[in-house]
């Protein structure tokens, strides 16, 4: 399997009056192409700035990239000129994001907004622009190969008339329409009922099997992101604390934090076993403590541990962690 | 200043086009030229009937024809559709006989029941200026003799008759019949339309705005520049403010403006191409006392005040164009005399009249009230307020609508400590000042200070049917000096009456018994 | 600890707009103005209506800055002490407008209901006619005066206060923590006190500092029509008013009066600007 | 029409019967507590008493209020404004003849407004704290803090005095017959009939009264939109159509611009109504022959019913415009289209 | 087990605003709904958004007004009490929000906050340090103002706040759904701890099983307004009868495997389908489910309440 993308120490500071947050530090990671990586972290542990970074899409101001490269397919995406990104977005990587009744716009009808996207790839491309009749000849089979029904009927009528569920297949319509190579999924979940969710994670799981896309999940949930992934990402304060196929993490996490986190969970069917929290809060990124992040909170932390910063090691084959005192 | 191009109305009026770019030329219609005439004051109602001021009187005289007109300075009345008139010996019988030409715009003769309608009418509808000959003359008393003699009967000897009489436009009463809307003397329709017989009629009517008047063709008095000369129309163009209008007068888009404020003359004066038309005028301006109510009942304060008055500043408001009076009436009334004791600044005196008033030491406030919008009274305000500080008297300079002026005016109890007032006599007849002073005008705008003296009351009664006219002048002397001995008001100035226009603009006849900015556009036309 | 990081942050935002900057200053230089005028004037006989014809409408000069009026005025000495007459008169227009309109707003937010029908069905009455119109027809039938300007103006600027307060009042009470303060068992007056008027105050704050230049601007308007202020006081919009017929060759005496409102005017919105910016970082309606 | 919008219009519009009524109680209240004797007006300057109890009656000013009142809203509800006390003339036909070009110049004061106001806030908001962005907000806070009167003077003593290029006052010069009318609307009427040297001279008369009277106007639309639109190009949907790939002119021309478009709208139709009680004081600078000027001095004279009319014109316009936003919103907003 | 809070019938019908181009129509948020809860008892509610749990909290409450039904708190009926006589009741019954940042005044301290009930029911304000211990949170916090501390140290604050009353109930609209995990965890133990030590019952309302089945004794499942199945927690969670309540756990994504049951979306409130509500998306509906009135809630076995016309018809004989 060959690397899709590569994000090398990758640091990003958002400044703000109040000085600057350090919210990436240092990220390290790796997706394969054709794998299914997900990403799970509590909020503000910079999941989605990361997300958001592999499109460009971060404003700038406030962010500033400080270090570091994100590599995909070869070329430095940091590095890209604005029409060169606008040429990678949607056709090479796609993205769907959480909330699908913000993210579509209240006032197009379903179909100018896809047909746009479309005619946006068809610009991004260079050739020629496709008519809005083909276009939205398009956007109709993609309608249908996200399994909704009528796609017609839908293609005419506004978000506010779909249901939440409708409305995230239709954002996941519009990110296939530059056929991508990497699907960037941010919290594509959160925002909808149980019932429904289960629904969006079956359809993703679909997609990426059918089409051999490449899988980026983001969540905080630990159960969604263990029902659709192969491989799971832990963040902590804008840093990667452990990286492990998904049954190796649950069964058996390394990282403290990844262990607080999996014994914070509630399960639904060992209801006799008491979820347990982890002390503290997130600390603030303005002022990040020092060393390893999470040493507040951890009760294994030693003096090392507030010196020190712990680097992302391979402990075992194909696992990583951050930790001085993580064990295989 | 760069030349701006002249719009001109080719043949007709129908199409319409611009004027070559090079240099300007004059407004035409066809072959004659249009004189444009700018003033600040709209004109509502045409109807000669209904109401006057100087602009509407202005487009009046235009349009109609009385039976006789006045002309000149001093004024004289000289005949008109009537070729001439006889008085009774007991001054109570007047007939006229008429010019055997006249006719009316459509064509029909002026004729003696034209005019017995037209004074009907005007009795009839008892507005505007009814009140000059109402109480005199009954519309049953006018008889039309035969197609060219008409006989007037009055009720009581009223010398001042026919001075009023040039102010009694003829109205066409086929035109006025054919146009009655539920016996309303055909009002509505003569509020923007003309039915005379003057040297013009009217082309196009926006009282707000414009008005366009054409010149009769064959207007059957003649013309007295010739028919050569004789201009093609009139506009009277409306431009509320004095700065633009100015600035249109500067740009040759009129040819001649009025209403300008006495700062303007020295500006004006040394544009190119404009002269001043500067003029002793006829309106008196004076400051009314309440003299039944508040602090100015009292003779002595009024005295005080008029001593302490600055009355150069009057002058020197007016930039030199204005003539302090010297008499209750102005100079060029009949009758005038100079009231030797009129008071002039004197402090000392003011204090001794203060002295002797209620207020010896001053220390009241009183109100001085003027039309609102209008700046020199607000200015002479000023002067009042500045000149009375000496006496320690304040003033509470009020500009009212007219309406509330007046309203207020009616009664002693209301009307203002002191109250700004000009007053221009419609005729050339003492009376005219001298009823002001009258019990009966008592509450009318110029009878605001409410003057209380029956032995003057008595006099003014007996000079206006007094047919001798000697014997009536006398009376009238007396008269002046005993209003001024009861200061009723701060006998104030009479400005002069200014008009500029381009020097191409000829036949400019000042009368000062026509109101301020009022023109005689008849004798006037365009050379060059 | 939280007052100077909000202080700083608040003096960093206001340092940081140009626009601010200039609202900050111009409001202090008409403040001052206004507070000094007596003392710094250089005629001040001026302003109680002395005249002098023999030096009526001079252009600038040492002796007069800004030329004289029609009477003789100095135009400087008018000019300032103008100031301190607009300014305490927009200052009270809007304070009395708001002493109305937001105890009225408030009620109707937050009882609902006809209360809430009743008044503001009279509000939008007022809202329905725009204002200038309005206060015309009043001046003139109260008649001409600062003070019967004054009544007409607060008379038509009462009901933004309302709508003002009602919508913040409406979208307060469907906070949470309205809710938790009934819960806690809290009587509707101890609501509002406590809760919704602090918490409506941005806002409130914001719009008044703009409506003090609004309403300086409209007694301006309203002496430019002759319905304002009387002579001899120095109001603005007289002088301009009056000045009007000495254009264009006196330009002076319509120019300072006018750039006076204007400076007032812009000062005050400037400074509504960056207070909301400070305030209320997220609106900027305009 | 359906039937949910037929029951909406008939509420808005009874209700706004209800406002036009409270403001005709309004205007009425206000015009009587003047200390005026409007009989005095009627009668002319040297009337006697006969001739102002003469005015009295026939005016009807000698019948108790109430009845006056009764009188006054009969009239109205014939659509007669009542007579001018000072010149007699009908209030509703002087409003016909002064009103076509009151909104004459409203209308292409609102066009200049809307047509450099809504680039101009989208070029600010796009190039967000550029100098651009500066320069085009200080310019806007001017727009409303400058007083419009002087403003208009300025430009007079620029445009018209100074450099000539520009008349001063008026609608027309004095020789130009307007055309014949059509809609009312002269510069309109010239196009309609052809007469394109009328059209140009009209035009030379109105563009300075129309952009002091869209000055305000242009800043309130400028300053919500770039406030809208900086929302907007924050919104998520804008996030998610640039992650889509849509061309940024389209983006910001339609996908932000539809949704900064309803506020602005509604600043819109607010500064419609207040443009109209912004005229009395433009048209009084320019001579403009509208309802505005026809209002000041009115108002100056004491001759209430002219004021009135123009109070009940302005308050109607201004219920109309709001009522067309409500519906435009509808029309722009398909979340309001239907449940 | 005495009752401490019970409703019957209990509904609550809001009417949508006419606008331009939409009529006036009315919209059952809640409809009849039974239920109790005794003394010291910890009852879940749970559903999907939209299911009327909120609602319901707020009419037990009183804060919304009834529009049909009784509710009895304490054993007295407080369904048309007048605000000023539920005034002392309130004391009892105390509110929880989902959302702590929005549930504190941004302008109070944290002291004010908590003290503001105190002084409304003339209260002795020194326990404020005490109260404080209680949820965990040190004294210094006293002087902060809310958007000083994280989402965790702000619920608990609210908690303090709710508890200075010393109330016997507390309705927890969705407590912890606004925190991380890690927070949640700590703020479920607290909630724990303080119903032990005080007696507290809970009306506990969440959309996460998981949650609900480690707080709750009971728990109630809703949808579309209705309860429609009701039982120890063990029971309703652990084997359920309602096909809603089954395909509403097999969503539910777990450490492991997943697995996906139910079809389409929840309907609209304002246009219910005829019939079971539930019918046009479950596996098993019949032609009965689709026609009539909506299934009524009926126990199916001791302390187990139903409302499918399927289970009814199998279980109880």
């Amino acid at each position: 399997m060959t690397a899709l993308l590569e994000i090398e120490e990758y640091r990003l500071a958002f400044d703000s009056f109040d000085g600057s947050a350090a919210v990436l530090d240092g990220i390290d990671l790796t997706i394969e192409a054709g794998s299914t990586l997900g990403i799970v972290g509590e909020s503000g542990c910079g999941k989605s700035v990361l997300a958001r970074s592999l499109l460009g899409l971060n404003p700038s101001p406030p962010a500033r990239v400080a270090s570091g490269q994100i590599r995909f397919e070869g070329r430095d995406l940091l590095t890209l000129r604005p029409a060169a990104m606008r040429a990678l977005r949607g056709r090479r990587i796609a993205m769907i994001f959480q909330d699908p009744a913000s993210y579509l716009n209240p006032v197009l009808s379903i179909a100018t907004q896809m047909e746009d996207a479309i005619r946006g790839q068809d610009a991004a491309a260079g050739g020629a622009v496709r008519a809005r009749r083909a276009a939205r000849a398009h956007a109709h089979s993609l309608l249908g190969s996200v399994g909704l029904p009528d796609p017609a009927r839908l293609l005419a009528s506004y978000p506010h008339q779909l249901s939440g569920g409708m409305r995230q297949r239709v954002l996941i319509a519009m990110a296939l329409a530059g056929d991508p190579t990497l699907l960037v999924a941010d919290e594509p979940t959160t925002a909808l009922d149980v019932t429904v969710q289960a629904q969006v994670l079956a359809l993703i799981a679909e997609l990426v099997r059918d089409r051999g896309l490449t899988l980026m999940l983001i969540s905080h949930d630990l159960g969604v992101i263990a029902a659709a992934c192969a491989r799971i990402v832990v963040m902590y304060a804008g840093t990667v604390v452990e990286d492990a196929p998904t049954r190796a993490l649950l069964e058996h996490p390394l990282h403290p934090y990844a262990q607080g986190l999996i014994a914070a969970v509630p399960d639904l069917d060992r209801p006799e076993i008491t979820p347990r929290g982890i002390p503290g809060s997130i600390p603030s990124l303005l002022s990040p403590p020092s060393g390893c992040r999470f040493h507040p909170r951890c009760d294994r932390a030693t003096a090392r541990c507030a010196a020190e910063k712990p680097l992302l090691r391979e402990l075992l084959p194909g696992r990583r962690v951050a930790c001085h005192h993580a064990t295989p | 200043m760069p030349q701006t191009t002249r719009r001109a109305v080719l043949l007709g009026g129908a199409a319409l086009a611009l004027a070559p770019t090079a240099g300007f030329t004059f407004e035409r219609d066809g072959a004659k030229k249009v004189m444009v005439f700018s003033g600040n004051q709209a004109v509502p109602v045409l109807d000669p009937h209904m109401r006057y001021d100087w602009s509407t009187r202005m487009i009046q005289q235009s349009v109609y024809d009385g039976l006789l007109k006045y002309v000149g300075s001093p004024p004289q009345i000289v005949p008109w559709l009537a070729e001439s008139y006889d008085t009774s010996p007991d001054g109570l019988t007047y007939t006229f006989h008429l010019a055997a030409n006249a006719k009316f715009h459509d064509g029909s003769p002026v004729d003696a029941e034209a005019v017995r309608f037209s004074f009907e009418r005007a009795l009839k509808m008892n507005a505007g200026i009814a009140w000059m000959l109402k109480d005199f003359l009954k519309p049953e008393k006018i008889v039309a003799v035969d197609a060219r003699t008409v006989r007037f009967t009055l009720e009581a000897a009223f010398s001042p008759f026919i001075s009023y009489v040039p102010w009694w436009y003829i109205v066409n009463p086929a035109l006025v019949k054919a146009n009655e809307v539920d016996g309303d003397l055909g009002r509505k329709w003569m509020t923007e339309n003309g039915a005379g017989s003057g040297p013009f009629k009217l082309r196009r009517f926006d009282g707000n705005a414009l008005i366009h008047l054409d010149t009769a063709p064959g207007y059957w008095k003649g013309w007295p520049m010739g028919e050569e000369k004789r201009l093609g129309g009139v506009i009277y163009r409306i431009i509320r403010e004095s700065a633009p209008r100015k600035a249109a007068l500067q740009r040759r888009e009129v040819d001649i403006i009025t209403n300008i404020t006495p700062d303007d003359i020295g500006q004006l004066e040394r544009l190119p191409g404009v002269k001043i038309e500067n003029h002793p005028g006829f309106t008196t301006f004076g400051i009314k006392f309440n003299t039944k109510e508040g602090p100015t009942a009292d003779v002595n304060l009024r005295k005080a005040i008029a001593y302490a008055f600055d009355y150069d500043s009057l002058i020197t408001i007016h930039n030199g164009a204005a003539t302090l009076m010297t008499s209750p009436f102005p100079a060029s009334m009949a009758g005038h005399i100079d009231v030797p004791n009129i008071p002039r600044k004197d402090l000392a005196k003011a204090r001794e009249y203060l002295s002797r008033s209620a207020y010896p030491n001053g220390g009241i406030e009183l109100e001085y009230v003027h039309v609102q919008g209008l700046e020199d009274p607000r200015r002479i305000g000023l002067a009042l307020l500045d000149s009375l500080r000496a006496l320690n008297i304040s003033v509470n300079i009020v500009g009212q609508p007219w309406t509330t002026m007046v309203s207020r005016g009616s009664k002693p109890d209301t009307a203002p400590n002191m109250t700004s007032i000009y007053v221009t006599p419609v005729g050339t007849d003492p009376d005219t000042v001298a009823y002001q002073y009258h019990r009966e005008s008592w509450g009318l705008y110029y009878g605001m200070s409410h003057y209380d003296n029956p032995e003057v009351w008595q006099m003014i009664s007996t000079a206006r049917a007094e047919t001798d006219t000697a014997r009536r002048m006398a009376l009238y002397a007396e008269i002046q000096r005993r209003i001024v001995d009861d200061q009723p008001e701060i006998f104030g100035m009479v400005a002069n009456r200014l008009w500029s226009m381009r020097d191409y603009v000829k036949g400019f006849a000042f009368s000062p018994v026509r109101f301020t900015g009022e023109v005689d556009l008849y004798p006037m036309w365009i050379e060059g | 600890m939280i007052l100077p990081r909000r202080l700083r942050l608040a003096i960093f935002l206001l340092t940081r707009s140009f626009a601010s900057m200039l609202g900050i200053v111009l409001v202090t230089v008409i403040l001052g103005l206004a507070l000094l005028g007596p003392v710094i004037v250089p005629y001040p006989d001026h302003v109680a209506g002395g005249i002098d014809l023999a030096n009526k409408l001079q252009s600038p000069s040492a002796a007069h800055w800004f030329g004289t009026d029609e009477v003789g005025h100095d135009i400087l000495t008018r000019v300032i002490i103008g100031a301190r007459l607009s300014l305490l008169v927009g200052i009270g227009i809007t304070l009395a407008a708001a002493a109305i309109g937001v105890p009225l707003g408030i009620l109707a937010g937050l009882v609902g209901g006809p209360v809430r029908e009743a008044i503001m069905r009279l509000t939008d009455l007022f809202l329905s006619v725009p204002g200038l119109v309005l206060a015309i027809a009043l001046v003139a039938a109260l008649g001409p005066g600062i003070v019967n300007a004054m009544i007409a103006l607060i008379l038509v600027w009462w009901p933004g206060y309302v709508r003002l307060a009602d919508s913040k009042a409406l979208s307060i009470r469907a906070e949470p923590y309205i809710e938790a303060a009934r819960v806690a068992g809290a009587p509707t007056f101890r609501i509002l006190w406590r809760h919704v008027l602090p918490n409506s105050l941005s806002p409130l704050i914001v719009k008044m500092s703009m409506d003090v230049g609004q309403a300086i601007l409209a007694v301006a308007s309203l002496g430019f029509l002759g319905l304002g202020a009387k002579p001899p006081t120095p109001e603005w919009g007289a002088m301009i008013s009056i000045a009007r017929g000495y254009l264009p060759e006196w330009w002076w005496y319509a120019v300072y009066p006018g750039a006076f409102i204007y400076a007032a005017v812009l000062g005050f919105n400037l400074l509504g600007d960056g207070l909301r910016d400070i305030l209320d970082p997220r609106s900027h309606r305009g | 029409m359906d039937r949910g919008l037929t029951l909406y219009l008939a509420r808005r519009i009874g209700l706004a019967g209800l406002m036009l009524f409270g403001l005709i109680c309004l205007t009425f209240v206000i015009s009587n507590v003047a200390p005026s004797d409007p009989a005095a007006l009627a009668a002319g300057p040297d009337a006697g008493r006969s001739q102002i109890e003469q005015a009295r009656r026939e005016y009807g000013l000698d019948k108790p209020l109430p009845e006056q009142f009764l009188r006054y809203v009969g009239d109205l509800a014939q659509g007669e404004f009542g007579r001018s006390i000072a010149t007699g003339r009908s209030v509703g036909t002087d409003l016909l003849r002064y009103l076509p070009a009151t909104l004459e110049l409203c209308i292409l004061a609102m066009l200049i407004g809307v047509l450099v106001g809504v680039p101009l806030g989208v070029l600010s908001a796009v190039l967000k704290d550029g100098p651009i962005d500066h320069v085009t907000r200080i310019f806007a806070v001017s727009g409303i803090a400058m007083p419009p009167f002087w403003f208009g003077l300025l430009l007079q003593l620029a445009f018209a005095t100074g450099l000539g290029w520009l008349p001063t006052s008026g609608r027309l010069s004095v020789m130009t017959l307007p055309p014949d009318p059509i809609t009312g609307l002269m510069l309109v009427d010239a196009v309609l009939r052809g007469q394109w040297d009328v059209f140009r001279e009209g035009l030379s008369y109105i563009i300075l009264p129309a952009i002091v009277l869209s000055f305000p106007c242009l800043a309130s639309i400028l300053r919500v939109n770039r406030g809208e639109m900086v929302e907007t190009l924050r919104a998520d949907y804008i996030t998610a159509a640039r992650a889509h790939g849509v061309t940024p002119w389209r983006m910001i021309c339609v996908h932000a611009l539809r949704n900064a478009m309803l506020p602005t709208l509604a600043i819109i139709g607010l500064r419609w109504g207040w443009m109209m009680s912004s005229t009395v004081l433009v048209e009084t600078v320019f001579d403009w022959p509208g309802i505005g000027l026809y209002a000041v001095s009115s108002a100056i004279a004491g001759d209430f019913k002219p004021v009135m009319g123009v109070t009940l014109i302005v308050g109607l316009n201004f219920m109309i415009a709001s009522l067309i936003v409500d519906l435009l919103y509808g029309v722009l907003d398909p979340r309001l289209r239907e449940g | 087990m005495t009752a401490l809070l019970q409703a019957t019938g209990l509904a609550k019908t809001y009417a949508t605003r006419r606008t331009a181009f939409r009529a006036a129509s009315s919209v059952a948020a809640v409809a009849g709904v039974d239920l109790l809860l005794p003394e010291g008892g910890a009852l879940g509610l749970v559903g999907e958004s939209g299911c009327g749990k909120s609602t319901l909290a707020r009419l037990l409450l009183r804060l919304v007004p009834v529009s049909d039904g009784r509710i009895s708190f304490e054993g007295r009926d407080i369904t048309d009490l007048a605000e000023s006589a539920l005034r002392p009741l309130r004391r009892r019954m105390q509110l929880i929000h989902q959302n702590p940042s929005a549930a504190l005044d941004p302008r109070l301290t944290v002291a004010a906050s908590v003290a503001e009930p105190l002084r409304i029911h003339g209260l002795d304000l020194s326990r404020l340090p005490e109260l404080l211990a209680e949820v965990g949170l040190p004294a210094e916090m006293l002087h902060r103002h809310p958007h000083e501390l994280s989402g965790g140290q702000k619920q608990r604050v609210c908690i303090a706040r709710a508890l200075a009353l010393e109330p016997r109930l507390l309705v927890l609209d969705e407590p912890t759904s606004a925190l991380d995990v890690s927070v949640q965890a700590q703020v479920l133990e607290l909630l724990a701890g303080l119903r032990a030590r005080r007696g507290l019952s809970y009306l506990f309302i969440s959309h996460n099983l998981a949650v609900v089945r480690q707080v709750c004794d009971r728990v109630a499942v809703m949808y579309l307004g209705r309860i429609v199945e009701e039982g120890a927690s063990a029971e309703v969670l652990g084997a359920p009868l309602h096909p809603y309540t089954r395909a509403l756990l097999a969503s539910v994504p777990r450490l492991g495997a997943g697995g996906v049951v139910a079809r389409g979306e929840p309907p609209n409130p304002a246009a219910p389908p005829p019939g079971c509500p539930f019918h046009p998306r479950c596996p098993m509906a019949e032609e009965r489910c689709r026609a009539g009135t909506a299934p009524l809630l009926r126990e199916v076995a001791r302390g187990r309440r139903v409302a499918c016309h399927l289970v009814g018809g199998h279980l109880v004989g």
